[in-house]
């Protein structure tokens, strides 16, 4: 996607004049403006969708409310669950998520997306050969499991449950929190024990 | 409408990149844009989240591919503050003067007016009932509007089985045009893969779609 | 491929701007581009038609988009030759800085050797006989390559009837690759706008694409 | 479309270094391009399609040679027309004829084509709404007359034998050959009387 350096100092000059009108006219304050953006860096974040997927892997009960709706989400002091539905990976089915009309996402979990999430190479490939996409990402999903593919077309936000690791038994649900990524709640990675990971990284 | 936004589909634009460590903002403007964003559009606001897509799928196509994210964004929040009569191009252009030749220039002491009110949308008749249950075959309907739509090009004239009800949501076609929310059931309708690309699709795949009632039909049997 | 050249019934492009008493080129470079291919381009010279538009449709979206038409003429013509190994990048870019410095610069004098024979295509059986007959109804193939082909977007999946046969001719989507002209038969056929566009159809109205037979099967009943 | 003048420049210094390239391996002469550039300016172009179309006009023999065959207009000295297809435009048909994947025109007798006809709203809208297009070109056509788009996917090309105007009937055949446009070739107009068509520009 082009970012035209050139460009740049245009936009942002067009953004500071734009933000300069709208408090003159009363409808925003620069205060406003910097309370917002200490949310997106603060409040929200792949972190809380994490504390839900640890939460999900050691409760089966909340799992089952999860899956059954995403407004269970509350139940762990996290806000705008309603319009949440979280699909579960199992060793059968991969879910994947992308919004193929611009960049819907579940921020209520995940916080803002990242750009390739944004990007045009991710949003019209993902629909159409989406192995191809998990493989970029180094992820090879076998001919024998179902990819579904979740176009995020409406207000409704999706967020993928992955498969609990082998091996993670023992862990606690903080630990097990650490372990679950951003990428894993997209669908374009799995979530793997630390051992492995470094393995698979050597 | 048929524009560039509608990717889903489409060949041409690479491999992913990704970005390690990305930061959550590339430069301080973004973040203030998406504030903007946040605190302008929704719909007892400036302008509604279906106008805000809108006015992003109205640049020029050309202009749409060659704008970074938030740059679209901008266009959109400017292009709808217009529209609403909120400022002018005039203004917007003047206050963009002022600030090149003088980036510290302080403009005039904020009027502590009410900001204006929106626009009032006109009255929706309330939602129907749905007309279709968990596991019905659906067509999507084979339309091709000029405005605004959330039916993807590559999903038109389809066979799909609903999935999931979600309830009446309002209907973007109208809202995004400030013709009235009309909501409509909308459901979940799952696609094997080889109904939207035939011989082209990879094995073993579905797509979903979140859809209003008015893009369906019953299918046939 | 699914590429923005494949631009039937885009929306978003705006009213068609005519020029009144438009001149034949714009600019002289324009129509040397113009004459480059002419010479260039064909089955037993530098590259073939098929690759030649295979190489403007590889352009960037947003390039395409931007770059004015005999500059994705210009595009196409190096990328092809550098594919062809007449030339390389470096070669062009060392003589685009050397002209830049010195507009009169005269290259070293012109080797008189044969310039280079075309690439040999691989053999292609000969064509079938037609399978399908003027009036008979056929479906279009839901296929959605990543390569070059002459189905467009908005044609795939539908049903149309046969109303002229033209013999066999090359087939773009391997000519386009270098994988040989492999002829088929090519028909017209002509599809009422009502299948193309559903109800957003203008009323009495159809269209007519040369397809070629890989393209096509039988319609059912 | 975008014809960017600060960039022109580029372009033309692209264009020269490639030609000096080109002549260094001996794959053109800058004479074989100056060659090519006076065909395109002096011996293609609307004329021989305005010939064609009143030859047709006055002789039926013809006319029924060429709709049957493009290959006819080699009668009249012009080659290229072995894979010309002419369509007619009758009271009740109206064919329009575009390349919506990139720009195939009949250059055997048009030319070069106008930068509308390669225009990305041309290629776009024609196929789907023919009757706005030609409304903009200040042709309105009734419903209840058919319009037939010529996509020009292949090597075809598509040239409208328009519907000779009333009141021509005692033009000669070089009279009437002067009357007949490029636009009206393609589909985009009708051919008028010039009386007419000063009333209309009146």
């Amino acid at each position: 996607m082009a970012n035209d350096p050139e460009q740049e100092p245009y936009v942002a000059l067009r953004a500071k004049a734009l933000e300069s009108l709208l408090i003159e006219k009363g409808l925003l304050t620069a205060e406003a403006v910097d309370e917002h953006i200490r949310e997106f860096e603060q409040d929200i974040g792949p972190l809380n969708g994490a504390r839900v997927v640890a939460r999900a892997w050691v409760d089966p009960g909340f799992k089952a409310r999860l899956l059954q709706a995403g407004a269970a989400i509350g139940e762990l002091g996290i806000p705008g669950g309603g319009n949440l539905v979280v699909v579960e990976n199992t060793p059968a089915e991969h879910h994947l998520v992308v919004c193929t009309l611009c960049s819907c996402y579940p921020w209520a979990v995940l916080g803002l997306p990242p750009t390739w999430y944004k990007s045009f190479a991710y949003r019209s490939r993902a629909v159409i050969e989406p192995r191809a996409v998990l493989r970029e990402f180094g992820l090879e999903i076998p001919d024998g499991v179902t990819i579904h593919v979740h176009d995020s077309s409406a207000e409704v936000r999706y967020m993928v449950l992955p498969e609990r690791p082998a091996g993670s038994e023992r862990l606690s649900e903080a630990a097990l929190a650490a372990l679950v990524t951003r990428d894993a709640m997209i669908g374009v990675a799995k979530v793997a024990m630390p051992d492995a990971a470094a393995v698979a990284a050597g | 409408m048929h524009g560039v936004h509608d990717l889903g589909g489409m060949h041409g634009f690479g491999p992913v990149a990704r970005e390690e460590n990305e930061p959550l903002f590339h430069a301080a403007w973004e973040a203030r844009v998406c504030a903007f964003e946040e605190i302008l559009c929704g719909d007892d606001r400036s302008f509604t989240l279906d106008a805000f897509r809108a006015g992003i799928e109205r640049m020029a196509p050309a202009n749409y591919l060659r704008a970074s994210y938030y740059e679209r964004w901008l266009a959109s929040i400017e292009s709808n503050l217009i529209h609403e009569g909120v400022l002018t191009n005039d203004e917007l252009e003047a206050r963009i003067d002022l600030l090149r030749r003088d980036p510290d220039a302080v403009p005039p002491p904020a009027v502590v007016a009410p900001p204006p009110a929106p626009r009032a949308q006109p009255p929706s008749p309330p939602a129907a009932a749905p007309s279709f249950m968990v596991g019905d075959a659906v067509m999507t309907r084979n339309v091709h509007p000029t405005g605004h739509t959330r039916l993807p090009r590559y999903a038109r004239g389809k066979r799909g089985v609903i999935q999931r009800l979600h309830g009446a949501q309002t209907f973007p076609d109208t809202n995004a045009h400030g013709l009235g929310a009309h909501p409509q059931p909308l459901y979940t309708v799952q696609f094997p893969a080889r109904e939207l690309w035939g011989e082209s699709a990879e094995p073993g795949q579905s797509v979903s779609l979140d859809l209003w009632e008015s893009y369906l039909e019953r299918a046939p049997n």
